[in-house]
């Protein structure tokens, strides 16, 4: 019986054709949390509660960050939404002893809940702090479990989770894709943040696609990675704020 | 002194019917555990697919999202009615069905082979890629009772995910082909 | 769930012990239920979309809805809708969890044992109808039906004006704190006093070089924030011309001000002398390329630029380069925010900004002022305009004289949202029969003696002439996307069934036997017309095409070039404004604002809206008290202390948040918290902005003033540690520098 | 020649005119116990198991069985009952693992290093050091169970063949820390055991009831031969041979745990040796303690001479100095390459909110050393006892720093984080701490604590000469 080769960060020589990517525009990003909710209602990330919310157990897997800049009367306030960066070279996914997180061949960093032991030293190890644990388990007091998203599973406590990118999104646009034939379009995909951010500050697409809108994006003067100095090669670029494009 | 020895030489022989008792435990354990899993589960209605089979109805035509949905549905009480208003309509399993027809409620059946909450299933990609009912059903055509023939956990996928070919292995290998 | 745990071949024996214990995910069968008679559409496995309207705010954005086995799983904007163009601000996309709220009522109720009581006994609805039918035949003479709306579709209006005149009662009142702190009254006799028209006008914010928003924080809930939203990316980095220009005239730092170019931290009350100012400046010293807006120069005869710069406290050539940038901008926007209504020089500060758009003739142009095109037929053409705070408290009067035999409540819960001194909390008492129409147990169902829970709006019918419009007339439509979960039923089914119960003239006001032939007939005056998108042959295949494509708006945009009809000749002045609270006993200005996501508290109910940490401060789940470093330093207080803040009405207290972005002499509370009731995530939650809202003493009650109030803070000496998602030590920063 | 002294019975009478030095007069006393008398002075306190000692052992069951609650309304409620969150997802549990693991380097160092090096002070306190060892292996390996959020799902950590095709993924570290844990667990019982062989059958042959059944059955058979004999000591010269890479890799893979991750000040090369030598500082102030413990409630006062401790204290200062070394080291590192995060990392350890635990590791751990260079202080049981736990206090400090110090810190201030342990954070450590000693008294009663047949092998060494006027004391080379 041959033996399933597991696609690590290492091993890319496989890799699909396709290499999903996002673009940030911190030019047009308003912080009006729409992605945040977008995100709770796609993945059914649960709700801790206001004890837990204090204690630094909230499960959002987009977060606004709003910085402060000057003091007053000349204060300027910035916002960046930060997500898993889906590190081409990403340190959580060695360090995992059971392989729970690992590179898929379409440069998604993937999570496998049931997989998951809760060591949690992806975790620590992640310098973006953007894996979020389940400390309790989580409950939909009925009849909210009925909105629950059935192709994405519900997970148990203590397991970590983080965006996927909506990788149930993505893999029904690909089935979808395969069985009438026709390739998959750029844009024609999105995460639910992209889909639903009011002010098109988040665009989605394929990187290793030039014509597609976020390689086009990612060539502008503007583009930078958040922690770049680290090597761990996010897929997701950030737009500076405050310049025209043009 | 000797009663020592005794004891010895019966602690020496009792280990190894210990070992054999836990090993009849087990393989107990093991057959209990695969005819719960492959036990047939009762249904409201005992219906009997040999003799729809053997009439020449096709799958497809009690279950016919198979070739475009994730689900292959199950019949809805309009499908049994539609030919059983006329045929056999006087035997008391078809009677029972003209009552939920009447009440308008649908029939809870059973059903027979589930996946986790983990796992993503679709008919469609299985179907277009040429694989046919019985090889994870079972020769359903030929059961008066269905159950499952097979245990379908992960290894049994990906063990005929392995014996794809070579450029489908690694897309049919990655966790998240399964895994939600 | 007993995880089957069997394995193949002869590994069995190593898993053969290990079952493993049932303590994996909660595993949750895709329940399968087969139909009866399968509906066409439905297709097991894969999900069908439902078009309708959002109605988390009166925007009306078009949603389209998930639902697979008949759950709805997933909101997302409509595509095709011109209004949001696919896109949905955080309220909308929570919208399932009003759907499936736990705490939604299930049937209608009657409250035994006495208002207040919270004792709920559920009724058969016909049982529940013939009482109220018969309580209503007893109306007439001396006493009369009162109706209270506030967040109210528009095909339901029509219904309750005709069913009040029917029975011989006033028109309803329209009236709640959304819509005051939106301004939205004053902003439709703006347009009434300048262009003759009740339409709210439509600001090209896509399109404009610069803009300058007073008091507008139209990216967060003023008017239609997706919208706005929308144009506010396309003016950033959308136009080919290079990057829009905004500047914020707010005293506190909003989510909008954040992202404006430049925040101008103005006294509270004098946003509308700056516009002044500005005029005045742009007009003396002929600025702008436009030649002759000498025609309106006698708008600011008396004004006086000095003055001006020493009430706002800004300098006078801060003031001069604002009116040189909005001046020398080739399509520059002005817009008068709902922080104008706030207080009581309201409408001539608007007057003042809308101004500014006329002398630099914005009116019709790209990336100025516009006013919608009216949908071409009769059943969508009347805009509602919310009444003003005077009709409000003609109703209050009403009811404490017992003019009011029966009062009904739809969409507004006025005990939470209404100060105190309002009165309306005690005039209830000698109203004989009240009745909500909420579908939760709000604060104003408890003073309620039936409550008709209407359905959610996933769940019902209905249509919404979009106000303010988008680039075209768009009627957005609403269909249930799932079946009603409990035995509710909608607001326009019971005023159909009392009408036909009670017969005579109401029956032929209301003669539609049930709600869709209703709107089937009030749909079908738009089949006739040319410009719409949807082209039917038949009637049936017009109305069909009407609920999937999610209403009706014109394939191309039309809209009007307003013509100034009212205000032009005479001087403006803006009278400085006026406030509750003597300065010595209450040094700083009391500011509420509208939280992002819990809006007027609506959207207290839902609990993701309540996790989701406002935009600015990172905080959720409680109120809190927004005070300037310096003033913080001053109290003597840091974030998580707790402080009372006492106005001449009443008192509360929050734990503070230092904020930078706010003048050192207002402190800024946000709305949505402090709900008594309204279900478990609402409940006894923060404080009630509104109880420390004060009435001014010379106005007379004809304006709700609700940023009018001046107040005391003072320490308690408690901490509390307030959710935020950032972490105090990080100071705010980016990275460590 | 050497004269050799009688091997039994009768009093030899000591050489009259010379006065021998304290030290020798020590290990002269022990010459004139005869075997039996030695054997009874070992055997006695196992039987003095008196109401003090079952209350010892009826407090520590109480304080074990509450953990053992702790830890099930843990795993029934979830993670969340203990104190960690985002960012600091490790708390106090892997801080007091590496604490175990710390402690267990004190047996290997004591039983293997030195009877390489034979150091003959050693023989008195291999057993009750490689007891320590694994004892605290025991402990430190409950805590990556107690740690992991899905406990239920431990095995997919153990490479057992499934039919699912997944192993356990060799690159992480956590699988490093199970594989070393586990042979230097096994390892160091082994070594344990084989030490213990002859004593047990010495046990046999002078007691009766269960004991004789159980020293019986652990003893094989024992029956002091001359090819057991020879056995035994090439296996024990193996064992000490092969357990000094697995001393140094254990805990240099618990270092790794934090040293792979770019988490600031976690990210260092100095990590493996500062650890390891951290943990030969504290596992061997530990037992020095122990010693000290075990010397007066055993009345073992005969075996466990000043000497002895005198030699420990010394060994334990020049650990203390190489901790302070490597410390300093990769201190200095990272304080003068000024970078930002690291600066804000110790600016807040040294004078922010962690300054306090940070200036009680540095005291507890340097000054000990001072104290330890003094001979009398080095002597003064109550005194070594109290260096030795202050020692320890400060190294559990230290471990708690590096775990969840530097994770309240990172690149992204917006994401800082504080740690307050709970209840049940405190109880599951407890719990571990009353089970080690529970374990150590429990094994101080069962086994004979002072291997008998070193001393004996070591006393056939020493013997008295007459070189001119003096008397020197000397030793053969036995092995």
């Amino acid at each position: 019986m041959e033996k399933a080769v597991k696609p690590s960060a290492k091993t890319q020589k496989n890799a699909s054709e396709r290499r999903w990517g996002m673009v940030i525009d911190l030019d047009r990003c308003t912080g009006c949390q729409a992605c945040v909710v977008a995100c709770h209602a796609e993945n059914n990330v649960p709700v801790v509660g206001e004890r837990e919310a204090a204690s630094g157990r909230t499960m959002h897997w987009i977060r606004i960050e709003r910085y402060w800049e000057g003091e007053y009367p000349n204060v300027k306030a910035r916002f960046m939404p930060v997500l898993c960066q889906q590190c081409t070279q990403a340190p959580c996914e060695p360090v995992c002893p059971v392989f729970a997180t690992y590179h898929t061949a379409e440069g998604l960093n993937a999570q496998i809940y049931n997989r998951c032991i809760g060591t949690r030293f992806c975790g620590s190890a992640c310098p973006y702090k953007v894996r979020v644990f389940n400390w309790f388990r989580p409950e939909f007091p009925e009849p909210l479990g009925e909105q629950l998203n059935p192709d994405v599973s519900e997970r148990s406590r203590g397991i970590i989770e983080k965006c996927s990118f909506c990788i149930q999104r993505l893999r029904r646009a690909e089935l979808d894709a395969s069985a009438s034939g026709n390739p998959l379009a750029d844009g024609a995909v999105q995460p639910a943040c992209v889909q639903s951010c009011p002010s098109s500050a988040l665009i989605f697409g394929d990187m290793n696609d030039p014509e597609s809108h976020v390689s086009r994006l990612a060539l502008s003067h503007r583009a930078f990675r958040l922690l770049d100095f680290l090597g761990t090669d996010p897929a997701v670029i950030y737009l500076k704020g405050g310049e025209t494009n043009v | 002194m000797s009663s020592t020895g005794v004891r010895r030489i019966s602690l020496g022989r009792a280990i190894p019917l210990i070992l054999v008792g836990v090993a009849v435990l087990v393989t107990a354990a093991i057959l209990l555990n695969r005819r719960v899993a492959q036990a047939a589960p009762d249904q409201p209605i005992a219906f009997n697919h040999r003799t729809h089979a053997d009439a020449g109805i096709q799958c497809l035509f009690c279950h016919p999202n198979a070739m475009r949905s994730d689900v292959a549905g199950i019949p809805s009480v309009q499908r049994c009615v539609g030919c059983h208003q006329t045929i056999a309509s006087s035997s008391a399993r078809i009677k029972t069905v003209l009552s939920y027809w009447e009440r308008s409620e649908p029939i809870p059946w059973a059903p027979v082979t589930q996946m986790a909450d983990f796992v993503f299933f679709s008919h469609q990609p299985h179907l277009s890629a040429g694989v046919n009912c019985e090889t994870c059903h079972g020769v359903v055509g030929k059961m008066s009772v269905v159950r499952p023939v097979v245990t379908m956990d992960m290894g049994w996928c990906l063990d005929c995910h392995l014996k794809q070919p070579e450029p489908k292995v690694a897309r049919l290998t990655d966790c998240l082909a399964c895994h939600k | 769930m007993t995880h089957t745990v069997s394995r193949r071949s002869f590994l069995k024996i190593a898993a053969g012990t290990g079952v493993a214990a049932g303590l994996n995910p909660t595993v949750r069968r895709v329940a399968l239920e087969p139909f009866v008679r399968p509906p066409e559409e439905e297709l097991p496995g894969k999900a069908t979309w439902y078009a309708s309207t959002c109605r988390q705010c009166p925007a009306g954005c078009g949603i389209i809805v998930r639902v697979i086995n008949g759950r709805a799983r997933k909101i997302e904007g409509n595509p095709g809708h011109p209004l949001n163009r696919g896109k949905l601000c955080a309220r909308g996309q929570a919208g399932l969890q009003v759907l499936y709220n736990p705490d939604r009522l299930q049937n209608a109720v009657r409250q035994t044992g006495g208002r207040g009581s919270r004792h709920f006994e559920p009724l058969q609805w016909d049982e529940v109808l013939d009482q109220l039918a018969s309580s209503l035949r007893g109306v007439g003479g001396g006493s009369e039906v009162a109706f209270l709306g506030g967040l109210m579709p528009t095909h339901l209006y029509p219904l309750v004006t005709r069913f009040l005149e029917a029975l011989g009662s006033p028109a309803p009142v329209l009236f709640d704190l959304h819509s005051a702190m939106e301004g939205r009254t004053q902003s439709h006799d703006l347009t009434q006093r300048w262009f003759g028209s009740m339409e709210l006008p439509i600001y090209d914010i896509g399109h404009a070089e610069v803009i300058f928003s007073f008091g507008a924080n139209f990216l967060e809930t003023w008017l239609s924030p997706v919208s706005q939203s929308y144009d506010y990316g396309t003016m950033r980095q959308g136009q080919s011309g290079g990057r829009g220009f905004l500047v914020q005239f707010e005293p506190r730092l909003s989510g909008t001000g954040a992202s404006a170019d430049q925040w101008v931290p103005v006294q509270p009350g004098t946003q509308g002398l700056i516009a002044l100012g500005l005029g005045r400046i742009i007009v003396e010293e002929n600025l702008g390329r436009v030649g002759s807006h000498r025609e309106h120069a006698q708008l600011y005869r008396d004004v006086n630029v000095g003055a001006v710069a020493d009430a706002s406290g800004l300098p006078v050539e801060r003031l001069q380069k604002l009116a040189r940038i909005f001046a020398d901008a080739d399509r520059s926007v002005a817009l008068p925010g709902g922080g104008l209504s706030s207080h009581t020089n309201a409408s001539q500060s608007m007057d003042a900004v809308m101004a500014l758009n006329v002398i630099m003739r914005r009116l019709g142009r790209v990336g100025g002022v516009f006013l919608p095109q009216q949908v071409p037929a009769d059943a969508f053409s009347a805009p509602i305009s919310p009444s003003p705070f005077r009709d409000l408290g003609k109703l209050v009067q009403n009811m404490r004289s017992g003019r009011v035999g029966v009062l009904m409540i739809y969409g507004a819960n006025p005990v939470y949202e209404l100060p105190r001194w309002s009165g309306f909390i005690d005039a209830l008492t000698n109203v004989p029969l009240v009745v909500s129409f909420c579908p939760f147990i709000d604060e104003t169902a408890v003073q309620a003696d039936y409550v008709l829970p209407d359905h959610t709006y996933l769940e019902g019918w209905g249509y919404q002439v979009c106000s303010p419009g988008a680039d075209r007339p768009v009627v957005s439509s609403q269909q249930p996307a799932v079946r009603p979960l409990y035995d509710t039923r909608s607001t326009a089914e019971v005023l159909l069934s009392l009408a036909s119960r009670l017969g005579g003239a109401l029956a032929q006001a209301l003669p539609w036997p049930d709600e869709p032939t209703y709107l089937e007939e009030a749909s079908a005056q738009l089949f006739g017309s040319s410009i719409g998108v949807i082209d039917a042959r038949t009637e049936a295949g017009f109305w069909s095409q009407w609920r999937q494509v999610g209403g009706w708006w014109s394939a191309k945009p039309i809209m009007q070039e307003p013509e100034l009809a009212g205000l032009t000749e005479g001087p403006l002045q803006v009278p400085s404004a006026s406030f509750a609270g003597k300065p010595d006993q209450f040094p700083y200005y009391l500011m509420p604002y509208e939280s992002i996501a819990l809006s007027d508290g609506r959207g207290a109910s839902q609990p993701w809206l309540q996790e989701t940490p406002d935009p600015m401060t990172t905080a959720s789940w409680n109120t809190w008290v927004e005070l300037n470093p310096e003033t913080a330093a001053h109290l003597g207080v840091t974030d998580n202390d707790i402080v009372r803040v006492v106005s001449p009405q009443g008192a509360l207290e929050a734990p503070v948040v230092v904020y930078p972005g706010i003048r050192p002499d207002v402190i800024a509370i946000p709305t949505g918290q402090g709900h008594q009731d309204y279900g478990r995530f609402a409940a006894a939650r923060g404080a009630n902005v509104m109880d420390l809202i004060s009435p001014v003493p010379e106005q007379e009650v004809s304006l709700l003033a609700w940023g009018a109030t001046r107040v005391r803070v003072e320490a308690v000496h408690k901490v509390m540690t307030l959710a935020r998602l950032e972490s105090l030590d990080g100071e705010g920063r980016e990275t460590v520098r | 020649m050497s004269d050799q002294p009688e091997p039994s019975g009768g009093k030899p009478t000591p050489p009259e005119s010379l006065e021998p030095s304290e030290q020798v007069r020590g290990r002269l006393l022990l010459d004139q116990r005869t075997d039996r008398e030695i054997d009874e002075a070992v055997l006695r306190p196992m039987f003095e198991t008196g109401p003090r000692f079952w209350i010892l052992v009826g407090i520590l069951g109480a304080i074990v069985a509450w953990g053992i609650y702790a830890w099930i309304y843990q795993i029934y409620w979830g993670m969340g009952v203990a104190g960690i969150n985002r960012p600091v997802y490790w708390g106090l549990y892997i801080a007091t693992f590496v604490f175990w693991v710390g402690i267990s380097h004190a047996g290997t160092m004591i039983s293997a290093v030195l009877r390489l090096l034979k150091a003959d002070w050693r023989r008195p306190i291999t057993r009750g050091a490689e007891a320590m060892t694994s004892f605290a292996l025991m402990m430190a390996g409950l805590y990556p169970l107690i740690h992991l959020g899905r406990v239920w799902k431990f095995y997919w950590m153990i490479p057992y063949p499934n039919n699912r095709f997944m192993w356990p993924n060799f690159q992480s570290p956590l699988m490093w820390d199970m594989v070393a844990i586990f042979t230097y667990l096994i390892g160091s019982t082994l070594y344990l055991y084989l030490a213990l062989i002859p004593d047990m059958a010495m046990a046999r042959d002078h007691t009766d009831g269960w004991r004789y059944k159980l020293y019986r059955g652990m003893a094989l058979g024992w029956r002091g031969t001359q090819g057991e004999w020879h056995k035994l000591h090439r296996a024990l010269s193996i064992f000490s041979v092969v357990i000094i890479p697995v001393f140094l890799s254990v805990h240099s893979i618990v270092s790794w745990d934090f040293a792979v991750t770019i988490q600031p000040r976690w990210h260092s090369t100095i990590f493996a040796p500062y650890f390891v030598i951290g943990a030969v500082y504290s596992g061997l102030a530990a037992l020095a303690a122990i010693l000290v413990i075990v010397r007066r409630t055993m009345r073992l006062q005969e075996f466990l001479r000043s000497e002895h401790f005198d030699a420990l204290g010394k060994l334990v200062m020049v650990a203390g100095m190489g901790w302070i070394y490597f410390w300093f080291s990769g201190f200095i590192v990272e304080w003068y390459g000024n970078d930002p995060v690291i600066r804000e990392l110790i600016h807040e350890e040294i004078s922010g909110g962690l300054a306090p635990f940070f200036w009680l590791q540095m005291t507890a751990n340097v000054l000990p050393v001072l104290f330890l260079a003094f001979r009398r202080i080095r002597t003064n049981p109550a005194f070594l006892l109290a260096l030795a736990l202050l020692i320890n206090v400060g190294m559990y400090t230290e471990r708690a720093l590096i775990v969840f110090g530097n994770l309240e810190r990172n690149y992204l201030p917006f994401n800082w984080g504080t740690y307050r342990p709970t209840w049940v954070e405190v109880s599951v450590i407890a719990m571990t701490f009353a089970g080690f000693i529970l374990l150590y008294t429990l094994f101080s009663r069962i086994v004979p604590y002072v291997p008998v047949w070193e001393i004996k092998e070591g006393r056939l060494r020493y013997s008295l000469r007459r070189i001119g006027r003096l008397l020197v004391p000397t030793a053969a080379e036995i092995e």
